[in-house]
């Protein structure tokens, strides 16, 4: 009824997730392409923060308050920063949190989900317990008391401490996937062939799940981003770096919104958000090109 | 049997899964003492609706599982579980498999050249570089893919399922084997394509000399590959004769009632005597008791022995009615009167 | 060959099939596997106080140094030592006894005193929060889910239609903002500048609580604002979920078969592709229960609503060991517990799962 | 008299990645009261839809169908809303591809059947009992089904289940799409000679669909078969010995005969099916055809040859082939 066309058409659905050719059908897709650009957008911002940003984002020497004006886009704090250059610097720090936990978390997931599943046994049992109780450990009150512990913390603490509680979603996720493909033919041809487990593991099995890695990369981003933005708001981390966080901690902590300064407050809001909706998106994305049956065809 | 000693041979191979579960603890019986040759350059069919330990039997023979009990000897030498990585190597050059879902036994991230050069690259039969190619391209055009070169950088996802089961041949050509086990290789093809394979798969047997089990659920497709055809029944060979023997003189109630359902027309009422009794796997009696026209009280309490049939060679069968006879020297009266 | 006791050629007309084993010890598996999960959950829940047990000391800085500088000024040496051992603080002893202590206290139900609020023992501070917590973030979450399934199965019904692609592009973007961020928003629009609810607390200071129909009037009020901003945030996880395994579901051959039957969109909706795309969400909708006590964190300090959440930052904020320790066991109880109701509900829901598959 | 089932020039569009595709074009056939229809043709042929395109059951959003489907006389593909719901299941009922996953794994057989007879105006909770005990005692299962969950049950016992559903409101025509197909060969008998014999009881028309020519010609009365979207060819089971479009000759010789061995070579049909996005020009079936000539690169018409019994064939040159035949065979 719904999934009629592919199921008649074509033999059978075209197979997506080819190692190098998963970007290109990935950016034919709006919603990631939408979030590949904004993604890009900030990764420039971040690059370039030297040469974009008017001030030094520590000086405190203007006047204190502004509202938005000419020489200060977006006016300044408390303390007469500029807020436009603390923004612009403080795009760094978000990203470098979620590109990290992003990479440590998938790493782990993707060493213990495919090797628990290839291997089984006695070996995938241990770690799906470990797994399963790492899973059931609530993210952020582990995350905050962690970070409580660590007095100050840099960015790969942070990073550290994030992967810690989110590594367990992707294990699990990829150890069912590997389970998945272990069943099917082309894995026992490849050992019927002589593949040795090193192999089977790296070129049969994982690039088979590039898009549940992506996917699981990316959720591990925004997960990130929006994590490490709680923890600054909290006081926790450090906050005495220059970031979006830290920004909205200061506002808040000087209360922004209760005096009117909307500017000082709605920005690095709207920043984390973005970044957040641009994982999302290129999420969103993934998920119907592997799954065509959400793809709905215009007509 | 064959005079010379056979290449693989299946002694009283049992296998049973024990399935457990976080829910529960379930064993079955795939295979029970299953007995098989297969002589060099002979093809042996086996027979079986889903389930009957067909597939297990090809997963056996590929090493892709072991044995619970018995033994599988290969080329004069019993198989050891324990095998030394070298071993295996090389028995794994030796008998290789064509899988039955051309669409899920080729990778979609690896091209056709990949597929097919990889088990030379493995037994390091030929030199990397240019040989190799070009030993992928004659394996190609050997399995039908012509010009072999178009098709080297050709992904899964680009060939027709036709086109994709003839690349898995090649693959399972490549190291040169003398064995080759095809697993319902044409039942996921488009019935148009698949005379084609299995004429191809005859060809490669007459100018390689390969042994083959040809794995079916279809007795003409069986008839029409193999030297001899063996009938399985929920792990049990039933009746083993060759090809002609078993299609014009089926003995056991099984198989006559396969060839009834391939060949007779509907609307004769039902020609299976119990509405679909299932078998209780701890029962002593013969496997296909519950459903046969033709059953006695002896087959729900003692499995009948395969035997061979005196006076015709090579012609084996697995029922009480056959072994209640008199006299088995008669041979042709000793049939079950059914 | 096998002896064969029967008569040869004897035609066997009975055809008597065995007696099939009917419901074959149907309750023993449901028995089992609910044996296996309690086993589960023990090992967790023993996983969990090891780790809550080891983790202040496996960080930088010494919890023992901090309750000496805490109190250093106002207890004696004595009372500090004696809370010291009630901790597992004591550093004295050897790592392995601290945590054989530990495990005693624990199983004692002590879970120690606080430092914040000493002398108040840490088991009545958290009692005191929880009703809070579990008021207002378990009935947002209730609210969210069924609310949340709600719009995810009528999206996948008008897959690709207006309502669904607005949907799909609003939850993106509540998924993505930072909860507080949204929460301060919403506590500046509608408490602040319009001034339509109270601004923060669970009650009006100064009021006494207790079952007058004012006060409870006072709760709601407060509650509304903390509710909504829970309810506004999580509610596309659940949406987005549910469209998904519901369309995955509609394109089922069993939907496609009710459709057949000529039955109602209301029996196809919810009897058959709703019923079974609702189950996988059922565990994740467990999980956020079980999180529901430490989930609202950043809800209920925005709002400085006096529950779990609230407490633990203050914890947090003051160093107060113990505290932290036995709120972070308390919620790890409440996930467990709320995981195996969750197997139950599931189990009663998914007739396959305590039968038995057959395959 | 009036055929249960009138289809003419039924066409299906799917919409696929913004595109729309012809996946069935032209087809026409009608079905007697009480007669057997089996419809042929390999994966891609378009079988199922008409099949789905029959029944009603592609989306507006996936799919449009035209053409004219008369059921009974009266114009299916008109009806919509209410009227459609309540027609459904009383006038066609379906037994559809694969009986594992046709009935709903989280409630019990009978609520299956009661939902069904509830929406069509059977209330009585234990009426609908003891009819649908009398429907299971038809396909010859007990009445402990009832209480089952399709997990529960066998293959053969839920393709039991969906025919004896099927049967509920004496419908005049039964849709079986592939309904065997992932069975065994005995079981397969055994439902499939149930069928015949409960449709010469209770007289329902069937529109019989499958890949397997070769049971379709022991099986049905009359026998279509489809290639890339069309009909190509149809008439009694008998005709098919000495069809006339090459193609079903060709299908109807891809199947090695019983007692045929290897020695006796039989050939596939070379290439594959064509991709319909770009079918061929003239007729779909001319490139992988042996009989090809010129006059293939027009398109054929869809041609009776014979009005009773109706043989019909769309193949420009089938006056040749079946010349060609007599010289030959006779």
């Amino acid at each position: 009824m719904i999934d009629a066309p592919s199921a008649s058409v074509s033999s059978r659905p075209r197979r997506v997730g080819q190692w190098l050719l998963v970007v290109r059908p990935l950016l034919r897709n709006a919603k990631a392409r939408t979030g590949v650009a904004i993604f890009l957008f900030f990764g420039l911002v971040a690059l370039l923060a030297p040469i974009l940003s008017p001030y030094n984002p520590h000086l405190t020497i203007f006047a204190p308050g502004a509202s938005p004006s000419a020489a200060h886009w977006l006016g300044t704090t408390q303390s007469g920063q500029d807020i436009l250059s603390q923004m612009i610097w403080g795009t760094r720090q978000p990203l470098e949190i979620a590109l990290g936990a992003g990479l440590l978390t998938t790493l782990i997931a993707v060493g213990i989900g495919i090797s628990a599943g290839l291997f089984g046994g006695v070996y995938d049992e241990i770690l799906m317990l470990i797994t399963n109780i790492f899973l059931i450990l609530p993210g952020l009150v582990v995350v905050i008391v962690i970070s409580s512990y660590l007095s100050s913390a840099n960015n790969l603490m942070i990073s550290l401490v994030i992967t810690v509680t989110s590594w367990p979603w992707g294990a699990r996720v990829l150890r069912a996937q590997t389970l998945n493909l272990k069943s099917k033919d082309f894995v026992k041809a490849a050992i019927v062939a002589g593949e040795m487990r090193f192999r089977l593991a790296f070129f049969e099995v994982l690039p088979n799940m590039t898009s549940l890695v992506a996917s699981n990369f990316f959720f591990t981003c925004l997960y990130a981003v929006v994590t490490a933005a709680s923890l600054q708001f909290l006081g926790l981390g450090n906050i005495n770096t220059v970031s979006w966080g830290s920004i909205l901690y200061w506002a808040n902590n000087s209360q922004a919104l209760m005096i009117g300064a909307w500017w000082w407050f709605v920005p690095p809001g709207l920043a984390i958000g973005l970044l957040g909706a641009a994982f999302a998106l290129i999420n969103f994305g993934i998920d119907e090109l592997t799954n065509p049956r959400l793809r709905r065809e215009a007509k | 049997m064959s005079s010379s000693p056979p290449l693989i041979e299946l002694r009283n191979v049992s296998k049973v899964f024990v399935n457990r579960s976080l829910r529960q603890r379930s064993v079955v019986y795939a295979l029970r003492e299953v007995s098989l040759t297969i002589a060099r350059g002979e093809v042996l069919a086996l027979v079986g609706e889903s389930g009957s330990g067909k597939s297990t039997t090809a997963q056996l023979l590929a090493r892709l599982t072991h044995p619970s009990g018995g033994e599988i000897w290969f080329d004069g030498r019993a198989i050891n579980r324990q095998a030394g990585a070298r071993e295996l190597r090389q028995y794994r050059r030796r008998v290789q498999m064509i899988f039955q879902d051309p669409f899920s036994s080729l990778n979609a991230v690896h091209t056709v050249g990949y597929h097919v050069g990889r088990p030379l690259a493995i037994h390091r039969l030929v030199p990397p570089g240019r040989a190799l190619a070009a030993q992928v391209e004659t394996l190609l055009e050997t399995v039908g893919l012509h010009p072999g070169r178009e098709f080297v950088s050709k992904f899964p996802h680009q060939l027709s399922g036709g086109q994709r089961q003839r690349v898995g041949i090649a693959r399972a050509l490549a190291p040169n084997p003398d064995v080759l086990i095809a697993d319902e290789p044409t039942s996921m093809l488009d019935v148009s394509l698949r005379l084609d394979v299995m004429n191809l798969l005859l060809d490669l047997r007459t100018t390689r000399k390969v042994s083959m089990l040809y794995i079916t659920h279809d007795l003409s497709g069986a008839n029409y590959m193999a030297d001899r055809i063996a009938v399985m029944y929920r792990g049990t060979i039933m009746e083993e004769a060759p090809a002609d023997v078993l299609m014009k003189d089926p003995v056991h109630p099984y198989t006559r009632l396969l060839l009834d359902a391939s060949t007779a027309d509907f609307g004769n009422g039902p020609s299976v005597a119990g509405p679909l009794g299932a078998l209780d796997p701890s029962s002593p009696g013969c496997p296909f008791y519950p459903r046969c026209p033709s059953r006695m009280p002896v087959c729900s309490e003692t499995r009948p022995v395969s035997a061979w049939i005196a006076d015709e060679a090579e012609h084996r069968v697995s029922c009480h009615r056959y072994h209640d006879a008199e006299s088995p020297k008669t041979g042709r009266d000793a049939q079950p009167k059914v | 060959m096998a002896p064969s006791p029967s008569p040869s050629g004897r035609r066997n007309g009975s055809g008597a099939v065995p007696p099939r084993c009917e419901g074959r010890g149907l309750p023993s598996h449901a028995m089992k596997y609910l044996l296996r999960r309690v086993l589960f959950y023990l090992v967790a829940f023993w996983a969990t106080i090891t780790l809550n047990f080891f983790l202040p000391r496996l960080m930088p800085g010494n919890p023992a140094e901090a309750l000496m500088s805490k109190f250093g000024g106002r207890l004696n040496p004595l009372a500090l030592h004696a809370i010291a051992i009630a901790f597992g603080l004591n550093v004295h002893e050897s790592l392995w006894t601290q945590y054989g202590q530990y495990l005693v206290q624990v199983m004692h139900g002590n879970l120690g005193t606080s430092l914040t609020f000493y002398p108040a023992s840490v088991f009545s501070v958290i009692a005191a929060a929880l009703p809070w917590t579990l008021g207002l973030v378990g009935l947002s979450t209730v609210i969210s889910f069924a609310l949340g399934i709600g719009i995810g199965a009528l999206s996948a019904w008008r897959h690709g239609g207006r309502f669904d692609t607005f949907m799909s592009t609003f939850f993106t973007f509540t998924y993505a903002f930072p909860y507080f961020w949204i929460a301060l928003t919403f506590l500046y629009v509608v408490g602040f500048l319009w001034g339509a609810l109270p601004l923060s607390g669970a009650y009006t200071t100064g009021l006494i609580p207790g079952l007058s129909w004012s006060f409870v009037l006072n709760v709601l009020r407060h509650g509304i604002l903390p509710a909504f901003t829970i309810v506004f945030t999580s509610l596309g996880y659940w949406a987005v979920n549910m469209r998904n395994t519901m369309i995955t579901t509609l394109s089922e051959d069993y939907v496609v078969m009710a459709e057949a039957k000529g039955l109602t969109l209301r029996q196809i909706l919810i009897g058959y592709a709703g019923r079974n795309a609702i189950l996988p969400n059922i565990t994740g909708f467990a999980m956020s229960l079980g999180f529901i006590v430490a989930g609202a964190i950043l809800t209920e300090i925005v709002f400085s609503y006096p529950g779990i959440g609230y407490l633990l930052f203050q914890a947090v904020q003051q160093e107060d060991y113990p505290l932290i320790q036995g709120i972070l066991l308390i919620v790890a109880f409440a996930v467990l517990a709320a995981n195996f109701v969750a197997d139950l509900m599931y189990s009663l829901l998914d007739p396959r799962v305590t039968i038995g598959e057959s395959q | 008299m009036q055929p249960v089932l009138h289809v003419e020039g039924l066409w299906v569009d799917y919409f696929t990645r913004g595109r729309r595709l012809r996946v069935v074009q032209d087809v026409s056939f009608a079905i007697e009261r009480g007669e057997m229809l089996g419809l042929a043709g390999e994966s891609g042929s378009g079988k199922s839809t008409v099949a789905l395109a029959v029944a009603r059951l592609l989306r507006p959003e996936n799919a449009a169908v035209g053409g004219m489907v008369r059921l009974n006389g009266t114009d299916f593909l008109a009806l919509v809303g209410e009227g459609l719901r309540q027609t459904r299941w009383k006038s066609v009922a379906l037994v559809s591809q694969s009986a594992m996953n046709a009935l709903n794994p989280v409630i019990n057989i009978f609520r299956q059947f009661d939902d069904m007879l509830t929406a069509h105006g059977y209330t009585d909770a234990v009426q609908n009992r003891h009819r649908a005990a009398e429907l299971l005692d038809l396909v010859d299962l007990p009445e402990q089904v009832l209480n089952r969950f399709p997990h529960q049950l066998s293959g053969g016992m839920k393709q039991r289940v969906v025919i004896a559903l099927a049967l509920a409101l004496h419908p005049d025509l039964i849709i079986m799409d592939e309904p065997t197909t992932a069975l065994d060969v005995i079981v397969e008998r055994e439902i499939l000679s149930k069928v015949k014999t409960l449709q010469r009881q209770l007289g329902f028309s069937v529109l019989f669909i499958t890949h397997d020519l070769d049971l379709l010609l022991r099986l049905t009365d009359r026998v279509a078969i489809m290639y890339a979207g069309q009909l190509v060819e149809t008439g009694p089971v008998g005709h098919f010995s000495r069809s006339l479009h090459p193609y079903s000759r060709a299908l109807v010789q891809s199947f090695p005969s019983l007692h045929q061995h290897a020695s006796d070579r039989r050939r596939g049909i070379p290439g594959a099916p064509p991709d319909l996005s770009h079918p061929p020009a003239g007729c779909r079936f001319h490139p992988r055809c042996v009989f090809v000539a010129d006059v293939c690169q027009t398109a054929p018409a869809w041609e009776a040859v014979s009005e009773d019994p109706l043989i019909a064939v769309r193949c420009s040159r089938w006056k040749e082939i079946r010349d060609e035949f007599v010289s030959t065979v006779d």
